[in-house]
């Protein structure tokens, strides 16, 4: 059973150990061999995963709108991501004789690489992490603006005044919904008191004298918005304005073919994927659960969330572009923003540890009443936020309506004389 | 030569090299981006001073933030075709930036070993070689710590502690708001209409003012050529 | 070289010789340049330099000290301020003059 | 010493290369018979008029001035968010005037139409 449950950690640790003793390195360069397969590793899994979902992902939405999907190559078209792989490698890439050709060049190439490098810190059973950062969530958060550079300069590579638009269009959208992301990241830190990805996860494991509630419990507001945001971050329906391909062609990348194009293909999965990785380590408690090993337990709940994302692909229809804006600046941010000032001041009130409700006053209460009181306020700030909004929709569209009345009777009047 | 020195040499070279990039280069968009590539330098040398949260809030606001507004900026000004990179004074100023980094050089660097400048009457003072940790006078000592595991704690408790940094964390707040309000009300794109408003009022208030400043000499063409000067730009 | 005082076997001086270089670059680059988009990237570069010395000094002078910290994140926060600022007087400019060369700018009133 | 950003290091270099080799078997692995029409910009078959890189509209920027006010203030209270647990109620209501003044900031550029997109 612990053989089971400790499976990744003992082949870490094993061919750890194989390199250090067995072929006598110094303890120095052991170590860098190590990391160095460990991060091979880690970026044939994100790879691998990628050529997967693009196949599920494919099928899922096509049952969800009465197709069938990729049935062609191989049985239930299971060799469809192989094809597309071969197509892809040896497809005629052709550079723009205009291009900027350094920057366009690069530019895949700075995108994949970002999106992998948050692989970095996602833990994916106890000991098994890339490196335990004690500024874990800042670094997800941080390494994100990787990703609007290498869209600024594709779309400045390309010369394309098409594919400029896009990335402004994109990098506009991935800036502004950064902004709730990171005030949500900051309501679970504040929770947790760290910011490792780690400690996050211990916080929300049953333990002596830790209830182990997850987070999404306790603070549904946040988990729901940063859902949200983390669909609009990495570009995914209903939030893929860039692929509107009746306004702006196909946004950033319009000009890439190819092995080029097939990265920032990668980009966009491995990124969806890492939210979602990140979304199950915040919010659900990652690789904690019974029974079940805990790296079967943190797939499931990746796994979980990106059928979410890939069910609201299949059935939201694409917003307008005004509308995104809108929705994030006055909706999200404004609403994240009462909520994390009254988070802090429910988590001072209501302390849960005896010294802290000593030193600072406040009312002692027990970790699962704390959680409640949390609850509570995040849905009445949500539905309070919610009956605003619609108050003001109702107004605008009554507004709207009015001003039509009064073209129409104008016209009318026109018309009579 | 340890890892880490290695590790430092090759971000030196790389900082330096792309901050004489930024600012030779006449293609302002790759000066941008070469901009980007010396913040994640510098963002390296935090971690080697073990300070992991400087080197992620170097990335976020620097790299995330700063070299976005620099390079949509670059994009609105459309200031890159044709550039001529340096200006009439350029050769004198390499000279300056360049003495000035020898000085420098001579106050901090190993440099300073080697050269005596004791000798030299105003320069003395500055550089004082009996102790090798000494500048303008101050001697300073070195710590020989390791950075406190709980140092991002630490910070965040400063920030708001009374006695420390409460003041300019609350400053920063209204900073941030002013700086909003100011660039907003700068740069926000004006209706055609409003501006020709705008300036078709100042144009009649200078056209007064220049004529109760001279009631008794005045000319009728003055007035209209301020109206017309003002209206040009 | 005396290993006492390096951190990692990286003497303090090295920063600060990093450091002063980047400042004397961004210092040139803010005088010598005709575009002023690229001065402000200098004054960046002069900012990082003067945030590394901080950093440097918080490391191997006072690393239990917050100070050292404080000061840098306020030198975050002015780089931000002063990029935005800075960046939307070009932009203001640069509709009125059609130029983001500074010697052409000589007036106070757009 | 800290060690444990040596691994983000390692991450970032193997992908770079990794991503590298990738691009390199592919541009020996595809054909490349190139010509002047496909060497052409797209644009819907049409011939780019003017300069390519064309002036944008300024709100742009503007959203992204109010993205860097909010990414001021969270290299602030992030570390304040760790520390919380051991913050006094005083600290506290600091804090919380400190995100109210800069939630007046995004009301002012919400009056002043800066987040409306036309």
């Amino acid at each position: 059973m612990d053989a089971i449950t400790n499976l990744l950690k003992i082949i870490s640790d094993f061919v750890a150990e194989l390199i250090r003793s067995v072929l006598g390195f110094s303890p120095l360069l052991a170590e860098l061999v190590v990391m160095g397969l460990a991060a091979v590793v880690l970026i044939t899994f994100a790879a691998l995963s990628f050529m997967g979902l693009t196949y599920v992902e494919r099928k899922v939405v096509a049952r969800i709108q009465d197709r069938l999907g990729p049935n062609q190559a191989g049985p239930f078209g299971l060799l469809q991501p192989l094809a597309d792989g071969i197509k892809m490698f040896t497809k005629e890439d052709t550079t723009p004789a205009t291009a900027d050709r350094w920057v366009y060049n690069l530019a895949p190439l700075v995108i994949a690489v970002f999106a992998l490098a948050t692989y970095a810190v996602i833990p994916f059973a106890p000991g098994v992490v890339g490196t335990n950062l004690n500024v874990g969530v800042f670094y997800v958060l941080a390494i994100g603006s990787g990703s609007i550079v290498a869209i600024l300069m594709a779309g400045w590579g390309s010369n394309n005044k098409y594919a400029l638009l896009g990335a402004f269009r994109t990098v506009a959208q991935l800036i502004g919904y950064e902004v709730p992301m990171l005030l949500n990241v900051l309501t679970v830190v504040l929770v947790t008191g760290s910011m490792s990805l780690i400690d996050i996860i211990n916080h929300q494991t049953l333990a002596e004298g830790n209830p182990g509630i997850p987070h999404i419990l306790m603070l549904p507001l946040p988990a729901l918005v940063f859902l949200i945001s983390g669909i609009a971050e990495t570009a995914r329906s209903p939030f893929d304005l860039l692929e509107a391909e009746s306004e702006i062609v196909a946004g950033f990348h319009t000009e890439y073919s190819g092995m080029k194009f097939a990265l920032f293909f990668l980009g966009e999965y491995v990124n969806a994927l890492a939210v979602a990785f990140i979304f199950s380590t915040l919010f659900l408690g990652g690789y904690a659960g019974p029974i079940l090993p805990p790296y079967v337990w943190i797939l499931l709940k990746a796994a979980l969330v990106f059928f979410v994302f890939m069910w609201l692909r299949g059935t939201l229809p694409r917003v307008r572009i005004d509308q995104m804006h809108a929705l994030n600046w006055k909706f999200l941010v404004p609403m994240s923003t009462v909520n994390l000032v009254l988070v802090m001041l429910v988590l001072k009130l209501f302390p849960t540890s005896e010294a802290a409700a000593q030193t600072f006053g406040g009312i002692l209460v027990t970790p699962w009443v704390q959680a409640l009181i949390l609850l509570a306020v995040n849905l009445a700030v949500l539905f309070v936020s919610l009956a605003l909004a619609a108050r003001a929709a109702r107004r605008f569209r009554q507004a709207e309506e009015e001003m039509i009345m009064r073209r129409r009777s104008a016209n009318l009047a026109t018309a009579r004389a | 030569m340890t890892i880490q020195q290695l590790i430092f040499i090759a971000l030196a070279i790389l900082v330096i090299g792309s901050a004489l990039f930024v600012v030779t280069t006449s293609n302002l968009f790759r000066g941008a981006l070469m901009l980007i590539v010396a913040f994640f330098g510098i963002a390296g040398f935090y971690v080697l001073l073990d300070n992991g949260l400087f080197a992620v809030a170097q990335v976020m606001i620097y790299i995330g933030a700063i070299s976005i507004l620099i390079i949509f900026s670059v994009m609105l000004t459309r200031g890159m075709q044709a550039m001529i990179p340096r200006n009439a004074q350029a050769g004198s100023v390499a000279i300056a930036a360049g003495l000035l980094f020898l000085i420098l050089l001579l106050a901090f660097g190993p440099f300073r070993l080697v050269v005596d400048l004791s000798g030299v009457p105003v320069l003395a003072t500055l550089f004082r070689t009996e102790s090798p940790r000494v500048l303008g006078g101050l001697p300073w000592s070195f710590a020989n710590r390791e950075v406190p595991e709980t140092y991002i704690a630490d910070f965040g408790r400063a920030l708001v502690d009374l006695n420390q940094f409460l003041l300019p964390f609350l400053l920063v707040a209204f900073l941030v708001d002013a700086v909003l309000a100011g660039a907003i009300y700068i740069a926000r794109q004006r209706k055609p209409a409003e501006v020709i408003a705008e300036r078709e009022a100042i144009a009649k208030e200078e056209a007064e003012e220049i004529a109760a400043l001279q009631p008794q000499a005045a000319s009728p063409a003055l007035p209209q050529s301020a109206v017309a000067s003002t209206a040009e730009h | 070289m005396n290993l006492q005082n390096t951190i990692n076997g990286i003497p303090l001086e090295w920063y600060l010789i990093v450091a002063a270089a980047l400042f004397s670059i961004g210092l040139y680059g803010v005088l010598a340049r005709k575009n002023a988009v690229a001065m402000l990237m200098g004054v960046e570069l002069m900012l990082n330099s003067v945030n590394l010395n901080l950093l440097a000094f918080w490391r191997y002078l006072a690393p239990e000290s917050a100070a050292g910290l404080a000061f840098a994140a306020f030198v975050f926060v002015i780089a931000a301020a002063e990029t935005a600022v800075g960046l939307a007087l070009i932009i203001a400019v640069y509709r009125s003059l059609k130029s983001v060369d500074p010697e052409t700018l000589t007036q106070l009133k757009l | 010493m800290r060690t444990d950003f040596a691994f983000v290091g390692v991450m970032i270099v193997a992908a770079a290369l990794l991503m590298g080799v990738t691009l390199l078997a592919a541009a020996l692995l595809r054909p490349k018979k190139p010509n002047p029409a496909k060497l052409s910009t797209y644009e819907c078959g049409m011939e780019t008029v003017g300069d390519t890189w064309v002036q944008f509209r300024v709100s742009y920027y503007i959203l992204a001035l109010v993205f860097v006010l909010f990414d001021i203030e969270a290299i602030l209270l992030f570390p304040i968010a760790v520390a919380f647990n051991a913050l006094p109620l005083f600290a506290v209501l600091n804090v919380t005037l400190f995100i109210l003044v800069l939630l007046a900031a995004l009301l002012y550029a919400w009056r002043k139409g800066a987040l409306d997109w036309e």
